[in-house]
């Protein structure tokens, strides 16, 4: 299984029966390929739909239909569209339950940097930050290290996206949680050990007695 | 009852020089993009644009990025179109980031004549400059203001011949509240309707707000 | 003509050319029946909806179908239905061209009492507050006095509505607009006297040699 | 999926005392009649409730100010109901009284996680009394802030069994609303439709929010 496919895999048994969720581009998009059986998700797009549907197959592409990201999309039975003011009252009204994109930088403290590299690349905010802001859980689905360099930091050095709202971080390494006391890892990805993530992560983080490995 | 179509010569001439244009559409879905096309060979200069995107190069908006009409770009994100990042970067257009959804609320509140609404949103990021803050119970919020325009281009799936808009799945996006939010208000359409053939509660803009509508005849 | 059809017709004429309205209850209703000819006025409702129609006829009522006051209506061909914040959306963002509402009181620098009489009336504001701030024009359709009482009055003495937003004054007695140099008397109803307004108002006006008598 | 269907019973047992409770409907046009009528008969007290207005005495809330269940009447008008403005000046009830463009923004606010809004609708009114004033480029603002609620009851014209809500002519009113801003949302329907008979451009209400559906089977 290839890191993107673990960390979609993991993403995916956080979802919970009637959660709205928000998946940005890239892996947090192929986590609405793996959501547990018996598990009811609607997929909300920023947009402006609720119930968004997988790729449609070739040749049936609505011009009308797509995601954030500009690919074509369908929309589930029972789905709606709405306009970017509705799409975002519901992602600022606290209306979507968990929110999962990537991320260039994480804090131990929760603080998210996503947007902007100075200087580099500064592709513009987007609906990153109404999502990160307004979602009730925001899970950062992302690789460990960018080539070796810590990710996971005491405190971030790029301009951030919000202070303080990730709650979950999920790689190809581990799974931890931000706690009002700060990181703390509750899964390791098979044959990972708690060595490696140390030496992968800059920021500090608690290692309770009852880490587990991932089952994914 | 006035005759709102025109031609797509004519929506474009009503585009002057140095005017604040909104532009509907999201990565161009839903843009105004014939209106666009005709602005890009043979359109304004200088101009300010509120759009979510600068869409693609070659697609829509990108156009008139190509072809520097714009002086200025409000927006919430430009990583699609390379040449936006290059001419930011370069001197040659001046970019102003917004988070998406303030920037809808702002858009929002220039057409129902707020005077600027609280967000958490951008709060201890770069978003805040030049903003007030407030405090309300203890949480921290920025003061946004409100966004109008000379002038709006949107574009519709339908429109009957009074104006009345209706929009097709997510090519809604922001064109109906730029609709309300500017001045001269220019609606290509899909199809142009008689009026009475839209259902009242399936109208997306009530026709008020379209001052002029370009008949594309079908898709384009 | 009683006073409610004079005030009526004399309002009807300040209708322009593709203007939205909104009429009040009462004899503002009254003024959709003179609407010039050759003259395309919308009319809003604040409940939701723009293009008002007449009543419907007996047997053809709709329960979903309501204006302002609660009477049974009609929309127009080419009219369209919304929701609340819609509808003081294009009041209060200045889409409204005029609305047209009786007053309790008018003050001469276009103050407006409407809406309580502490301790005897307190039927509440209804959307009168958002019509009067968000309108372009603010028309009054009033009787001149009340029981012989002026109602047109240096200040006001009730609750205020909004503060200098009315625009036209229009009685059975008179027509009068408000300036920034005070309120001018423009018209006299047909067989009243600049005396007679005087004797019937206690705000200060002023009265230009070119006052004529209305056309109605 | 979950069934959101309940019985009419079921749903009134779901408004507890003292809850603040959010009630659609415009002179009882759209109003959840059905629910309020039985909640008039067996229901809770000393109710906050949010509504444009109470209706007639013998109308849809109007019958809880007459059963006095209701302790405060957060609304805009309350002329139509002879019997609010007895039981006000009794001091039986507590009335707040907002411009209705603002009750409407105040609960958008609250629906859309917004901390507040400037307008300036009661400048220099009694409106003012205990809010924040701010002045913008020279114009004052009242600042309003946001309207939250346990429990809303709401009226739609037809709902699949997702949640999807359709509102028909005048009876939308603060429905859609009071449908973003409440804890729990009961939502009458006088037809509820299978998933995906309702074409997503026409939902008016987005599933998500309505918890519960209450099939009246017809128009009372």
């Amino acid at each position: 299984m290839d890191a993107k496919e673990l960390i979609a895999r993991r993403v995916a048994q956080e979802l919970k029966d009637g959660y709205v969720v928000n998946l940005g581009i890239g892996t947090p998009t192929l986590v609405a390929n793996y959501v547990p059986e018996g598990i009811d998700v609607t997929i909300q797009s920023e947009n402006g739909i609720m119930g968004l549907g997988p790729k449609p197959p070739e040749g049936e592409e609505d011009a009308d239909l797509i995601n954030a990201g500009g690919g074509y999309v369908t929309i589930e039975p029972g789905g709606s569209t709405f306009d970017s003011s509705m799409s975002f009252g519901i992602i600022r009204g606290g209306h979507v339950d968990m929110t999962v994109l990537g991320a260039l930088q994480v804090s131990q403290n929760g603080d998210l940097a996503n947007w902007k590299v100075p200087g580099k690349m500064v592709p513009g905010m987007g609906g990153a930050m109404d999502l990160v802001t307004g979602a009730k859980r925001v899970c950062i689905a992302m690789t460990h290290t960018q080539q070796g360099t810590p990710k996971i930091l005491k405190s971030c050095t790029l301009p951030l996206t919000a202070v303080g709202k990730v709650t979950d971080i999920i790689t190809e390494m581990a799974y931890m949680i931000v706690t009002p006391s700060g990181l703390v890892l509750r899964e390791l990805a098979p044959g990972v050990t708690v060595e490696d993530v140390q030496a992968a992560t800059e920021a500090d983080f608690v290692v309770p007695d009852d880490v587990t490995v991932m089952a994914v | 009852m006035r005759n709102k179509l025109i031609s797509l010569e004519e929506a474009i001439a009503l585009i002057k020089d140095d005017m604040m244009v909104m532009v509907g559409g999201f990565l161009g879905c839903g843009g105004p993009n014939a209106i666009l096309e005709k602005m890009a060979s043979n359109g304004s200069k200088r101009l300010t644009v509120i759009a979510n995107d600068t869409a693609f190069p070659e697609v829509g908006l990108g156009k008139l990025i190509v072809s520097k009409q714009i002086k200025h770009m409000i927006c919430s994100h430009i990583g699609t179109n390379r040449e936006t990042g290059r001419q930011m970067n370069a001197g040659e257009i001046k970019v102003t980031l917004q988070p998406q959804g303030t920037l809808a609320g702002q858009i929002r509140a220039g057409g129902t004549g707020s005077g600027g609404f609280l967000t958490p949103t951008g709060v201890g990021t770069e978003v805040e400059k030049g903003k007030n803050k407030l405090v309300m119970d203890g949480v921290e919020y920025l003061l946004e203001t409100p966004l109008k325009a000379d002038a709006a281009l949107i574009h519709a799936w339908k429109v009957d011949k009074k104006g009345n808009a209706v929009y097709r799945r997510t090519a809604r996006n922001f064109n109906p509240l730029m609709a309300m939010a500017a001045e001269t208000v220019i609606c290509e359409a899909e199809e142009v309707v008689e009026v009475g053939e839209i259902d009242p509660d399936h109208v997306m803009t009530p026709a008020i707000f379209v001052d002029y509508i370009v008949d594309l005849g079908g898709r384009n």
